[in-house]
């Protein structure tokens, strides 16, 4: 019975999947399989990280991130999701397009943060468009993959009633790609943090995540400090994270039911 | 026949270039040069070597192929990774609810950040480098294939459990092609991460590659060789997202016929 | 109002009068390191606000994206080595060194070997790795001096770029042979992992070496020859006291760096010079002319503000 | 109002090729209700979605009200044959009743009491505020019958529409039907495997071939109104039409049926 | 064989739960051919998932051969009533068919022919190498059940088989189902709303109420074997279980029936 309920319990197992990679990260440290020298201890970052919770400063930092990263998503999903819809469901514009934004993809974060600081005099305007620039990619190819998933019955059924091609997309496309479109916006949100930090990193500036690396790179102690700034990235994934999963699963009841065993 | 119509979907390419070689002329700027020194330059770097080796340079022979084999080896190996755990996450709760946090935990670290971590784990270079590659690229397919795992049509599974499928046969016969679509869009986003995670990789520590280049090109302050490495990437990615595409439609044909309406 | 004559711009931009900088607010990019202790100093002990100046100053990763910055006006001026200046400079951007901050010592840039390397002089490294911190730079430039005083060449050794927190962990490791490193890594990896001084790079050719000082674009120069003015004023009065009071920059390191006190007690420190002075910069451009860093020769005082170029 | 002509559909191409439709000519006045019977897989459900301009026929005219239609015409429901993929998993089974009715000049109170008024006359008065994945097949097949006679169309198709649902039901939903009809002069095109039902409720009953499906059989049925559960099905019209029917469905199968 | 001691399932909870079961108590010999009737929405479904360990009763147990369903029953194949969600669009008709025979001890080759005779013996011979999708909706029910009886099970469960067939289709499959039967010696459920087929197929038909579904009648049919479309319904036995089939389900309805 009590190992039934711990099962159940989300927040304990994930402790302890947590607390199983520490210690795991620890040994490998202590037995030397990984020189310490070269990576610190996972006591020492987590020591550090408890530290840097408590400075004011790193948290004004993580704070400034945050907005940031929170403006170039919601930027994101309001460019990429009605993009993904124009391409996908026009494929003339989209093979048209298609050689050009293939082209776009691949290009580097270091190679676009450079020209993004040349384009922009400010800095946080730099930081949303590299973020938009990147996020945008899955949120995009996971709506159009989700528009090809739509069960053809269900937007005949509305197209029979007469609904016009936009009010077909929008009461039955949009529905059913929702939670395709919700795994790119997870994904994306993750990129985006990560563009956010590289932006700081490459860019400088006043405060975030990235400029205490930079700041940190002084230091004797440079690569723990950098772990630990790193290590608290890793945290705001995971309570977005729980976020997302929380809205998603209040959103799309009606496709767990369809698709989980019902009981 | 097919080409022409292949060359034709093309067409939208010359004009970018006018309009850009256009706008660069205007703006005089010397961050962002014309195409056409942009080209001038990559011949110089790739295209400038004796005949009897297609005229590649040594640079061109040292770095392109050596990038490229990163990235289809880490590609691969996160495919395979990223398929395998995605279904295994998916299909288990108990498991996904252990490893959850740590895959968000590790999605959200920009992948420079672990580079040290790496150069700890593996011999600089190729190892590395692989490894750095398949860390950046290995989440959007596998959560892809989390949810596209957890979420196969609830008939579908209860159809298998009647007619007593073994786990492979439910694995590989049931989940896996339902999931499909979702791993493909997975795959098809890591692809072109995975020419970024080549370049990345190939910043610290490297003496060779795409990234290398792109690297000495920004250190030297060769705008032309900045820009061009950007092009090779961005060619690199055009090729290789219309090879995957191809490849696409073959193995998703049954979808694609499938999900057709007028 | 636009083709007011420069009276006019200068009582709009500066309302306290009519000798007052064009610009009052400036944003300048600084690395957190010693080399920009002055700069520190200056905003700390009031002395841009004494010109009329408000400055904040922001921490930058590295010299070549504060430039694109610079062009791109996210940032006023920037500190940055002189080595991507000059490359920056022959690449065609326009820029202007307007203040010179940190210059070389003894011993305060070394090549550094692990604790029992069998290299034991530079020449042994014919066919090693070496690690600097940025490709193309001083690291490669000086490392390159001292491998000619023992009959090396560039091409004999393979550098290798890591940030320098990552080297002490990779000379350890045996991924490169020999580390070019600065303070405060230079005193950490002797301490952690035993370090030896393999070389000091700064000494015959590059001895006293310029390393880092202020640039901004020449639009910026041209346009606020007031505020450059008063901007050079107030570093110069700074770059006075740290070159004089070793206290002053042990007491401001650890507020713009993650170098703590005791350790900026230890340190080696370079030198603060109080004057830009054209003669010692062109010694950066011949030797990189002279190592194929440079295409054509550089003038140096082309890119002083004086000088039109 | 309808008026077929010649109308022939082939699925793909080459030798794969699968010729559905033969060559249908039919005419259908207004406020007619005609119920076509055929062996399974003939044709039947490519006809109906050719009318509905869901698919574009390989050849042939399908003209409603005198225009050709190329597209979906307007005033037009369908109750399709795969009723449980039709309705929509993620909304409320009213909404889905009602979300057709935003096309009719209704605001959002009279949307709403339609789609009640059609699902109790479903007998699903109770079932408004659950989902469709909440109810058996049977629930679901009504929901959508409700949502095609709550939008009142001036054409309705539907393709077996009773087949999941129980004896007493399927009477009720029969006489529902013929009601709604009659007091809203709709025209319908009925589906049905069940010949009784055919002659029941069809004034006239088209029966199909084997594919590629042709018309061989288009009987009227004459049978007394207001129609009767009981006393129709008595009637002798009723008995012989059924066998009529019956004969000319089973004349046709005659090769491709079961092995036995 | 299979006996289900007071079975009840309520779904959700709270008040918007709904009582599906209400205790049901039922005992099938081996060999034997039940039918099961009951008004739609009653609990017909629940029922045979709970049997199949599809889904988990939230009260009483089903004790097959011996042993208490918990998990899916071996041996035991299951025709959905969605039937065209339970075929695998990624698989031609032939692979969907021979699929859940690589659990019997059967070779490539035999697998191969077993499902050719299976889809031969619906009909279907011409569609094997076809995607389900490419099929009428009478077609894909014809596969799932060829599917179903060429796995041999030892339990079968139908849920409203032969609902989307035409007439002739209808009684083929159900003779077919007869004698598969008999030779195989399947114990099977099949749950069907045309009470014709429940006693012309079934040795017992049982009745459920509406919901929270009861049993209230269980007759035997003892109509004599082997049975024909044409003497056994003309057989006055017949007649009368019909009748009294039908009033056992009407009398259950009358508070259900759809407003007339
Ligand atoms: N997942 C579910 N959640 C809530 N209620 C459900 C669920 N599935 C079924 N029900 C309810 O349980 C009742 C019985 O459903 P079931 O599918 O067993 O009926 P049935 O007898 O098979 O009907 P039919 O003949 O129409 O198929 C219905 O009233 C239905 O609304
Ligand atoms: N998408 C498709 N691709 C290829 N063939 C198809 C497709 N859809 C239907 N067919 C074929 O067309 C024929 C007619 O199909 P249709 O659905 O019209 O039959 P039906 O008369 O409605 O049958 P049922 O009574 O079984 O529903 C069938 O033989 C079927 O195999
Ligand atoms: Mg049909
Ligand atoms: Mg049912």
């Amino acid at each position: 019975m009590t190992g039934r309920s711990l099962l159940d319990n989300r927040p304990l197992c994930g402790a302890v999947g947590v607390a199983g990679l520490f210690c795991l990260v620890e040994l490998a440290g202590r037995t030397g399989f990984i020189d310490p020298i070269v990576f610190p201890l996972a006591s020492t970052i987590a020591g550090r990280a408890a530290a840097l919770a408590a400075d004011g400063d790193f948290l004004a930092d993580v704070v400034s991130t945050l907005g940031a990263w929170a403006a170039g998503l919601l930027l994101t999903v309001l460019v990429a999701v009605p993009a993904g819809f124009a391409l996908g469901t026009m494929p003339r514009v989209e093979s048209a397009l298609r050689p050009v934004l293939e082209f776009l993809r691949p290009i580097p974060s270091v190679a676009l943060i450079p020209l993004a600081l040349l384009l922009f005099s400010d800095r946080f305007d730099m930081k949303i468009a590299v973020i938009v620039y990147a996020a945008s990619w899955p949120v995009l190819i996971n709506t159009m993959y989700g528009l090809k998933d739509v069960d053809p019955l269900a937007k005949e059924t509305l197209r029979s009633f007469g609904f016009g091609p936009l009010a077909v997309l929008w009461r039955v496309s949009l529905p059913s790609t929702a939670p395709f479109i919700a795994t790119g916006v997870r994904l994306a949100a993750s990129i985006a943090l990560i563009l956010a930090i590289s932006a700081e990193l490459l860019a400088g500036g006043a405060s975030g995540i990235g400029t205490f690396i930079i700041e940190a790179g002084s230091s004797p102690d440079a690569l723990e400090f950098i772990v630990a700034a790193t290590i608290w990235a890793g945290v705001i994934g995971i309570v977005s994270n729980t976020l997302f999963t929380l809205v998603e699963r209040r959103l799309f009841r009606w496709h767990l039911a369809r698709t989980e065993g019902a009981r | 026949m097919r080409v022409l119509r292949g060359l034709g979907r093309l067409w939208l390419v010359p004009v970018v270039l006018v309009a850009w070689e256009a706008a660069t002329r205007a703006a005089e700027d010397n961050f962002f040069p014309p195409p056409t020194a942009i080209a001038v330059r990559m011949h110089e770097m790739w295209l400038s070597g004796p005949p009897e080796r297609l005229w590649l340079t040594d640079a061109a022979v040292e770095n392109i192929p050596t990038s490229v084999g990163r990235l289809f080896a880490g590609w691969l190996l996160a495919g395979v990774i990223g398929i395998a755990l995605g279904l295994m996450l998916g299909r288990s709760p108990v498991l996904s609810r252990f490893l959850d946090p740590i895959i968000e935990f590790g999605r959200a670290i920009p992948p420079p950040a672990l580079l040290p971590f790496f150069l700890a784990l593996f011999a600089a270079g190729a190892q590395m480098q692989i490894a750095t590659i398949v860390f950046g690229i290995i989440w959007p397919i596998l959560l892809n294939a989390g949810d596209g795992a957890r979420h196969v049509d609830r008939q579908h599974l209860e159809t298998s459990r009647v007619f007593g499928f073994s786990r492979s046969q439910r694995l590989l016969r049931v989940i896996l092609p339902s999931a499909m679509p979702k791993i493909f869009a997975g795959l098809r986003l890591s692809l072109s991460l995975a020419l970024i995670l080549m370049v990345i990789s190939e910043l610290v520590g490297s003496t060779n590659g795409i990234g290398f280049q792109l690297l000495d090109a920004q250190r030297s302050f060769d705008l032309p060789g900045v820009w061009g490495t950007i092009v090779v990437l961005g060619v690199l990615g055009y090729v290789l997202n219309s090879a995957f595409l191809a490849a696409e439609r073959r193995l998703l044909s049954w979808h694609r016929a499938a999900k057709q309406t007028i | 109002a636009c083709g007011g004559s420069d009276p006019e711009t200068t009582a709009a931009a500066a309302p306290g009068g009519a000798g007052g900088p064009e610009k009052t607010q400036l944003t300048i990019g600084a690395l957190p390191i010693p080399d920009s202790a002055a700069l520190y100093i200056a905003n700390k002990r009031g002395f841009f606000a004494g010109e009329g100046l408000t400055v904040k100053i922001e921490p930058i990763q590295g010299g070549a994206q504060a430039q694109q910055s610079l062009l791109g006006g996210s940032l006023d001026a920037t500190q940055t080595n002189y080595v991507s200046t000059f490359l920056a400079v022959s690449a065609g951007n326009k820029m202007k060194i307007i203040s010179d901050l940190y210059q070389a010592t003894p011993n305060s840039f070394n090549l550094m070997v692990a604790k029992d390397s069998p290299i034991k002089t530079p020449a042994d490294l014919k066919g090693k790795k070496v690690a600097v911190n940025s490709l193309k730079n001083i690291g490669t430039l000086a490392v390159t001096s001292v491998l000619k005083t023992h009959g090396l060449t560039a091409e004999d050794v393979q550098f290798l770029e890591f940030p320098f927190p990552d080297m002490a962990g990779q000379l350890e490791k045996g991924v490169v042979d020999a580390a070019w490193m600065t303070e405060p890594h230079l005193t950490a990896a002797a301490t952690k992992i035993g370090a030896q001084k393999l070389a000091d790079t700064m000494t015959g050719p590059t001895a006293d070496f310029p390393i880092a000082g202020v640039i901004v674009t020449e639009k910026f120069v041209n346009e606020n020859p007031k505020t450059v003015a008063a901007f050079q004023r107030a570093v110069a009065k700074a770059q006075q006291i740290a070159a004089s009071d070793r206290k002053a920059v042990e007491e401001i390191l650890p507020t713009y760096t993650k170098i703590d006190a005791a350790t900026a007690a230890v340190i080696t420190l370079g030198t603060f010079p109080t004057s830009l002075d054209e003669t010692r910069l062109q010694r950066v451009a011949d030797l990189m002319v002279e190592q194929g860093y440079l295409k054509s020769p550089i003038e140096a005082k082309t890119i002083l503000p004086g000088a039109n170029g | 109002m309808l008026e077929i002509s010649n109308l022939t559909h082939t699925y793909g191409s080459g030798p794969g090729a699968h010729h559905a439709l033969g060559g249908i000519d039919l005419k259908v006045a207004e406020g007619e209700l005609v119920c076509i019977v055929g062996p399974s897989g003939c044709g039947k459900s490519t006809l109906l979605r050719s009318i509905a301009g869901l698919l574009r026929p390989t050849g042939g005219k399908v003209v409603l009200g005198g225009t050709a239609v190329d597209r979906t015409p307007d005033d037009l429901a369908v109750v399709f044959q795969d009723y449980s993929r039709s309705l929509f998993p993620w909304m409320s089974v009213a909404d889905n009743v009602s979300l057709p009715l935003r096309r009719k000049d209704m605001d959002k109170k009279q949307r709403r009491s339609a789609a009640m008024e059609a699902l109790e006359q479903v007998g699903l008065e109770g079932a408004a505020a659950k989902y469709p994945w909440q109810l058996s097949g049977g629930m679901q097949q009504r929901v959508s019958i409700a949502r095609a006679l709550a939008y009142r169309p001036s054409l309705l198709l539907m393709d077996e529409p009773f087949g999941s649902v129980d004896a007493q039901t399927r009477e009720d939903l029969e006489d529902l039907t013929l009601r709604v009809r009659s007091h809203h002069n709709m025209t319908i095109l009925l589906i049905t495997h069940d010949i009784d039902e055919s002659v029941y409720v069809g004034d006239r009953v088209v029966v199909l071939s084997k594919a590629p499906a042709r018309i061989v059989g288009d009987l009227r049925v004459d049978l007394p109104a207001p129609r009767d559960q009981i006393t129709t099905r008595e009637h002798p019209d009723f008995v012989h039409l059924r066998a009529e029917v019956g004969r000319l469905v089973r004349g046709m199968r005659s090769q491709s049926a079961p092995a036995s």
